[in-house]
């Protein structure tokens, strides 16, 4: 799964592509009088994980370096996101958006805590997983109660909530829109968009 | 061995994906602009943008066309920056050609952005010192290449050996001759002794189309500065002091006992 | 996509039309790029805008946004009369030689059996022989032949005509179509890449059937090099799908309908039967594939005496529509309580803004799973975050709805497997955990789910067994393993709890369980397919066959039998993704039976026919594409000026009619994105607001002359729903055109921006319509009217 | 009062002052830009803590260097137009240097050789301000004007220095005395008479010793 990215990125690349580059060619230090001032190369002590860009569905492979071993205390800094010259899509190479794929995930506008709206307010409050997870399965239940529909006007079982609306999916994984859409038939929600139908 | 760039500006789709990747590897502060009236990302390099996409709507042939070309250091191999540098170590030219500053060395005096034809070095105001493109030594040094090359999705971007790409460069424009660009050809300019980032252009005769200058060369006055101006103050310091020591020496200081009083009364009053 | 991005290296011709890959997917580009400079392909783009797509083509065709049928209907008129289409492919491959029943025409706009709000559709079927099987004529001679009612169909779609609704001269239309027509040639392909630009339309569904007649002519479809290529916008847009939106269950299987009240009814329903004798009609195993569906849904539950569990499942009623256009209209009149959004933005992404706001303020509760707090979670806030475009927006304290905004986890924070446009099925690992309290997508579903359960168990409610008989056995209920539910979706034998190698193996008698059949495959006893990184590729086409996995069966290029000629030989001898060997086909996945000699199936095995239709008649407004005007236009249809827009054009306008004319509103409007940014995300990351700091306007030289607007003038863009506020940027890429003899000038509205983010700017759905597509519900968001002023 | 007791007064606290102010960022304008010059002299820049400061402070030496120039020339420049007998000095210079004063056209306050050199350093100093201030602001500056201030500037700066290194050695060696004149400001009558023979006898008259 995870291998340390060394010289060796390089050679297996030159490989896939064909590309005539090779490391003796790119000046090498030791031929290099002037090479000392040459900052070490940031991903030399990360581990690559292999992800896929999430943005189009081009399906480009991405190498995301980071630093940090996932121990009992550590949440691993990804230091740097880059193609992955392996896949026959992209060979390495990403467009704008993808090339800084780094800047997405680590952006300091993500949200890192359950806010809260209460009806009528005007700021956001922080809610702990417990109380959300606590309110918003009440608040389904009782929209559901209330529209719920086990028969329709023919006396014909329908089993059917249509009170209550699901979008979204198209973001994230098949298996995660598979559970998504356990969930959406075990409620009896139909009206469920995505973006692919946009 | 000499490396280099070579940007097949017919391929270009301008996407940027070029100025990205060197943003983000070389770990470059982000800054949010104004509105100028154009797809280019700003108007500029900046210290902090080493690599920019110039996007120009010109008409050829009657045709809209929509040119794009990537403007960055390039690496010459006679670099005005070297010309102009007053301080020792702070630009060096690596044995694969690459043109480098070294931060610790700059001044800041922003010589090299004065002696530079393709006008790429930028001061950093918080820094003070000068950055431009380093075609990610860091990166070339353990063979990888520079982040701007890897990530181009269309292949306008190629890396290697400068007389491979320079013989790929000219299949290239034949191609496009034959396809009917007959003004096709390579911008590799001898004025500064040819140019580590070669271009292949749809229009060779109009180079200022893709911003980029006709005949480059080093400015002359900075030959000047680094040539015969160098020579000319070694003579005039060398000779006042020279000239006064002997002067000293042949003639002593001047001894109003000995050597007579000038005229007493003057001859013409003023 | 038919095909896929690495196979459009292997194009002759490309088609680049409703889309601008350049700028929105740079990547599969490349591929392009790669045609032209490795096989000298030609690139047509077509375009109302100059695009960078455009500045690479070698030809560049501007048509007004929406006229795309009249444009590809002019195509098929050019094919077809100067001959330039593959017969032979025609013929064996299509349903041109079939027959179709008397009294179907076409007059004055409406296809025959127009009745005021709809079509009956008796007059569109094919004539059947005694057993149930269509008659054709394969010498394409019969007056009732599709290939003669299509020829006549298109009579009126001349280059001249052509020109005057697209407004480009019929001179650029005849160099395209020479261009592509290049493509008929039994050794050539031609490929057509397109994306939003035909989706966004109220005819969409028929625009991109015209595209898919296009290349039937040619002979393109199933070749590589060929196909119709949908560039699909969002990572997993194609996953979602095959998992099941709108009105269907995961592999494309219906969502039952209230009449069809036993699974035996559903299934009589939905499985189609063969209209050719040797039609292999893969579909009418379908009733294997929904009791594999229900049997992993209701596991233990699921048996032959309840029907598997098929009582549960909702129904829809019979007329019933829970398209987008329909509940956020629903929502809008206040019937619904709650929503819940994992990753989407309905407020930015949603045609007519102030709709959407209107709707979200009617709801009790809404539940929203995100990276970064959108224009949605804060709908509640948008008067104070931009008064300025909604100064009728309710204010904070008058809109009621309880809002939970939950963070969710990125992409590199979870494994699991996108599908991209290629229909590849990529596996990707988890980098690093979620930032904070941030949460992985499965762990909030689950618990949401369990919690849900649980206080049903606790105290009893309405529709508990629908709900509690969901089978939710994963080792770790609470967050599944990503691998354990794609294992579920790949299908088990359930006699020896072993994984099926494929749908092949699925059974109608509740021994299997299979999530998604057309995924059946993708995680097999051998393990994991999805996530191999085999660089091989044995025809050198690009198919990489063990790279990933691809739906269905790991074929690289669906319908690629149609590659081959009648003794299963390629087309093309320097292209050959299948070839039959004597005995077996080698090369890609065949679709076909691999065993089956050529000549014993036709090649379309999935539809009833075995055929491609070139005449459809399942689609709602006509078995033939006929150019329809956008539901607002600044001219009224060319063709038809009685029926001038899509007669069967859907709108929900429980907010009023909200339509305007060309004389208060003359200029089109087409929205798009750029390639510097992605979706309404982007505008939350540092490097993509740098590339592209600020929304602006595209406004065509001309009309700035006439105007008087200067780059970079603000100016202010309204429509019949909203209006906003920008910069002008002023160019020649815009074009003028001449439609009917009149000036036509468009505005264009990049996307990205909207109220929050680190940079902000208008919502371009402040103007768009409620119009859609009647086929699929889709919005048309490009080609509506607006009007342009500068702001002194 | 003997005649060698009498101090004459010749550069006042004022002029003295400004005489070193010029000196002293001179000197050092000129060892930072030698530096900044050729890398043969650059180990001069860390006499004044390496290249990068010299290159924030060496402009500041010019422009202080400049500003007393200013003031020279509002203090002097009255005296230091040349009058008929200085274009015969001038004529002269080879006596001068070898000492042949007997052959010259008697001086002023100051000699023709110190007014050339005064108008020089204005020239040179005015010079090295424009062609510094364009040299300082490269992002700023048009870029013909910064090639056309890389030769100038360090042109001027040799006829600067070429001319200053003449007067070091005339206010040193050459000229005994000179320095206390201007360290101390006074000068011995028999020195005046001896360098400045119109100026003494303008100051003998004043005083009235005859």
């Amino acid at each position: 799964m995870s291998k340390n990215s060394s010289r060796r990125d390089f050679i297996t690349r030159s490989a896939a592509t064909g590309a005539s580059t090779a490391a003796t060619l790119t000046g090498a230090p030791a031929e290099n009088a002037s090479a000392a001032h040459i900052a070490p190369l940031k991903t030399a002590n990360t581990t690559k994980y292999t992800s896929i860009c999430p943005y189009c569905a081009v399906g480009c492979s991405v190498n995301i370096h980071t630093l940090g071993d996932k121990a009992r205390n550590v949440r691993s800094a990804i230091v740097h996101i880059e193609g992955d010259p392996e896949s026959p899509i992209n060979r390495g190479t990403l467009c704008p958006k993808g090339a800084s794929l780094e800047e997405f995930v680590q952006s300091d506008r993500r949200l890192t805590k359950v806010r809260y709206r209460a009806p009528g307010a005007r700021e956001w409050t922080d809610l702990s997983w417990e109380e959300a997870f606590g309110k918003m399965a009440a608040r389904i239940k009782a929209s559901r109660d209330a529209g719920f529909e086990e028969k329709d006007a023919e006396g014909r079982t329908v089993n059917r909530l249509e009170n209550v609306a699901m979008i979204g999916g198209c973001t994230d994984t098949n298996e995660i829109n598979y559970l998504l859409g356990k969930f959406r038939f075990g409620l009896g929600i139909l009206a469920y968009e995505n973006q692919s139908r946009l | 061995m000499i490396v280099a760039k070579l940007i097949d500006t017919t391929l270009c789709i301008g996407c940027k994906a070029c100025e990205v990747a060197c943003q983000e590897w070389n770990d470059q502060e982000y800054t949010l602009g104004t509105f100028n009236g154009s797809y280019q990302t700003m108007p500029d390099l900046a210290h902090n943008f080493w690599n920019l996409i110039r996007f120009n709507e010109v008409e050829r042939n009657g045709a809209q066309s929509w040119v794009m070309s990537k403007y960055q250091c390039m690496h010459c191999a006679e670099a005005g920056c070297i010309a102009a540098c007053p301080a020792p170590g702070a630009i060096t030219q690596m044995a694969n050609g690459t043109v480098d500053f070294v931060h610790e060395n700059c001044i800041g005096c922003g010589y090299c952005i004065t002696g530079c034809p393709f006008d790429v070095p930028r001061l950093s105001p918080a820094t003070k010192k000068v950055y431009k493109c380093s075609l990610c030594s860091d990166r070339t040094a353990v063979g990888l290449e520079p982040a701007c090359i890897k990530t181009c999705p269309t292949n306008c971007l190629t890396f290697g050996e400068r007389d491979e790409l320079l013989r790929s460069a000219e299949i290239r424009t034949r191609e496009l001759k034959a396809d009917g660009h007959a003004q096709a050809g390579i911008y590799n300019p001898a004025g500064v002794g040819g140019t580590n980032v070669i271009y292949v252009l749809n229009d060779a005769t109009q180079p200022e189309q893709y911003g980029l200058p006709k005949d480059p060369e080093i400015p002359w006055t900075v030959r000047l500065w680094k040539g015969p101006l160098k020579a000319l103050g070694a003579m005039v310091f060398m000779g006042s002091i020279l000239g006064a020591f002997f002067h000293y020496v042949i003639f002593g200081p001047q001894d109003p006992e000995k050597h007579g009083h000038p005229e007493e009364e003057p001859t013409h009053e003023a | 996509m038919t095909n896929g991005w690495t196979d459009v290296a292997n194009a002759d011709v490309v088609l680049v039309m409703g889309g601008n890959p350049a700028e929105n997917h740079p990547v599969g580009f490349r591929f392009v790029m790669e045609a032209k400079r490795q096989r000298k392909a030609k690139i047509v783009c077509v375009d109302p805008r100059f695009t960078r797509t455009a500045a690479v083509s070698d030809c560049y065709v501007p048509i007004r946004s929406g006229t795309d049928i009249a444009f590809l209907g002019g195509l098929i008129h050019y094919a077809v009369t100067n001959n330039k289409y593959q017969r032979k492919y025609v013929i064996e491959h299509t349903n041109a030689s079939f027959l179709i029943a008397e009294g179907f025409g076409f007059a004055d706009g409406h296809f025959s059996g127009w009745e005021k709000d709809h079509y009956d559709k008796s007059s569109w079927q094919y004539e059947l022989d005694g057993n149930g099987y269509a008659k054709t004529d394969a010498t394409l001679e019969h007056p009732r032949c599709v290939f003669q009612l299509m020829k006549a169909h298109y009579a009126r779609y001349t280059p001249e005509k052509v020109a005057e609704v697209c407004g480009c001269t019929p001179e650029e239309f005849l160099k395209a179509a020479e261009m592509i027509t290049v493509a008929a040639a039994e050794n050539k392909s031609g490929t057509v890449l397109y994306a939003l630009g035909w989706t966004h339309h109220s005819f969409a569904v028929q625009l991109i059937h015209a595209a898919a007649m296009v290349q039937l002519l040619m002979g393109n479809i199933g070749m590589p090099g060929g196909g119709v290529n949908a560039q699909r916008g969002h990572a997993n847009i194609q996953g979602s799908t095959d998992m099941g939106a709108w009105n269907m269950l995961p592999g494309y299987l219906k969502i039952p309908r209230a009449s069809q009240t036993t699974l035996a009814e559903y299934l009589k329903v939905n499985t189609p039967k063969a209209l050719q004798a040797k039609s292999l009609n893969y579909w009418g195993n379908t009733p294997k594939f929904m009791t594999s569906l229900l049997k992993a849904y209701y596991g233990k539950k699921a048996q032959r005496e309840n029907d598997y569990g098929y009582g549960w499942l909702p129904k829809i009623e019979d007329k019933g529509d829970h398209s987008w256009g329909a509940f956020f209209d629903d929502m809008h009149q206040g019937k619904l309580e709650g929503l819940i959004s994992f990753g989407m933005n309905p407020v930015a992404n949603g045609p007519n803004t102030h709709k959407m706001l209107t709707a979200l303020s009617k709801l009790k509760w809404m539940i929203v799973a995100e990276n970064f707090e959108t224009e949605t979670a804060a709908f509640w806030n948008a008067k104070t975050l931009a008064a300025k475009d909604y100064p009728e927006a309710l204010s904070a304290e008058q809109i009621q709805t309880e809002v939970f905004l939950l963070p969710a986890a990125n992409f590199a924070e979870k494994d699991g497997a996108f599908v991209n446009s290629s229909r590849w099925l990529q596996w990707k690992e988890i980098a690093t955990d979620p930032p904070g309290e941030a949460m992985r997508d499965q762990e909030i579903i689950a618990r949401l789910f369990l919690e849900i359960r649980r206080l049903y168990e606790k105290d009893g409610g309405k529709g508990r067994e629908p709900l509690l008989n969901m089978s939710w056995d994963y080792a770790l209920p609470h967050k599944p393993l990503l691998s354990e539910v794609a294992k579920e979706v790949n299908g088990v034998d359930l006699t020896t709890l072993k994984q099926v190698n494929g749908f092949g193996e699925l059974k109608d008698d509740g021994t299997t369980a299979c999530g998604n059949w057309v995924y059946s495959g993708c995680w097999t006893e051998a393990g994991n397919q999805m996530s191999r990184r085999g660089q091989e590729d044995p025809t050198g086409l690009g198919l990489y066959p063990k790279w990933s996995w691809s739906w269905p069966a790991n074929r690289r290029i669906l319908y690629n039998r149609a590659s081959a000629d009648e003794n299963g030989q390629p087309w093309d001898k320097t292209r050959a993704p299948l070839i039959w060997d004597g005995e077996r086909w080698r090369g890609d996945t065949p679709d076909y039976k691999a065993d089956a000699a050529p000549g014993t199936l036709p090649a379309f095995i999935m539809l009833p026919e075995g055929v491609a239709r070139l005449f459809a008649p399942d689609l709602v407004e006509g078995p033939f594409p006929e150019h329809y005007e956008p539901a607002e236009s600044p001219v009224s249809n060319p063709l038809h000026p009685d029926v001038s827009a899509n007669p069967l054009l859907k709108t929900y306008s429980s907010e009023g009619a909200k339509f305007g004319q060309a004389k208060d509103f003359p200029y089109v409007a087409i929205t798009y994105r750029l390639t510097e940014h992605f979706h309404y995300w982007t505008k939350h990351t540092s490097s993509s607001s740098e590339l592209q700091s600020n929304f602006f306007v595209e406004v065509p030289a001309e009309l700035a002359a006439e105007k008087g607007i200067a780059n970079g003038d603000r100016v202010r863009v309204s429509s019949a729903r909203g209006q906003l506020e920008g910069p002008a940027l002023v160019t020649k890429r815009l074009r003028t055109l001449k439609v009917k003899g009149q000036k036509t000038y468009h505005v264009g509205l990049p996307i990205h921006w909207g109220y929050v983010g680190k940079v902000t700017g208008p919502l371009i759905n402040n103007l768009t319509p409620s119009a859609y597509d009647p086929n699929s519900g889709t919005p048309e968001y490009k080609g509506f009217l607006v009007n342009l002023e500068k702001i002194s | 009062m003997k005649l060698d007791e009498i101090r004459i007064p010749r550069f006042d606290a004022y002029e003295r002052v400004m005489h070193w102010m010029a000196a002293l960022s001179f000197v050092y304008a000129a060892l930072t830009g030698l530096a900044l010059w050729t890398p043969v002299l650059y180990w001069l820049a860390s006499l004044s803590g390496g290249g990068f400061v010299i290159r924030g402070t060496h402009p500041w030496s010019g422009v202080l260097f400049s500003v007393v120039i200013g003031w020279m020339y509002r203090r002097w420049a009255k005296t230091m137009y040349l009058d008929a007998d200085d274009r015969v000095w001038l004529t002269r210079l080879d006596k001068y240097a070898t000492h042949q004063h007997g052959a010259l056209p008697p001086s002023g306050r100051f000699n023709a050789g110190q007014k050339m050199l005064f108008w020089s350093q204005v020239a040179t100093g005015l010079l090295l301000l424009v062609s510094g201030v364009v040299l300082w602001f490269p992002e700023e500056m048009p870029r013909g004007l910064r090639l056309a201030a890389i030769a100038a500037h360090p042109l001027a700066a040799i006829g600067s220095i070429g001319g200053i290194l003449v007067h070091i050695y005339m206010g040193t060696a050459a000229v005994p005395h000179s320095m206390r004149a201007i360290l101390r400001g006074w000068v011995s009558p028999e020195w005046a008479r001896f360098h400045h023979p119109k100026w003494y006898k303008v100051w003998r008259d004043s005083a009235n010793l005859r």
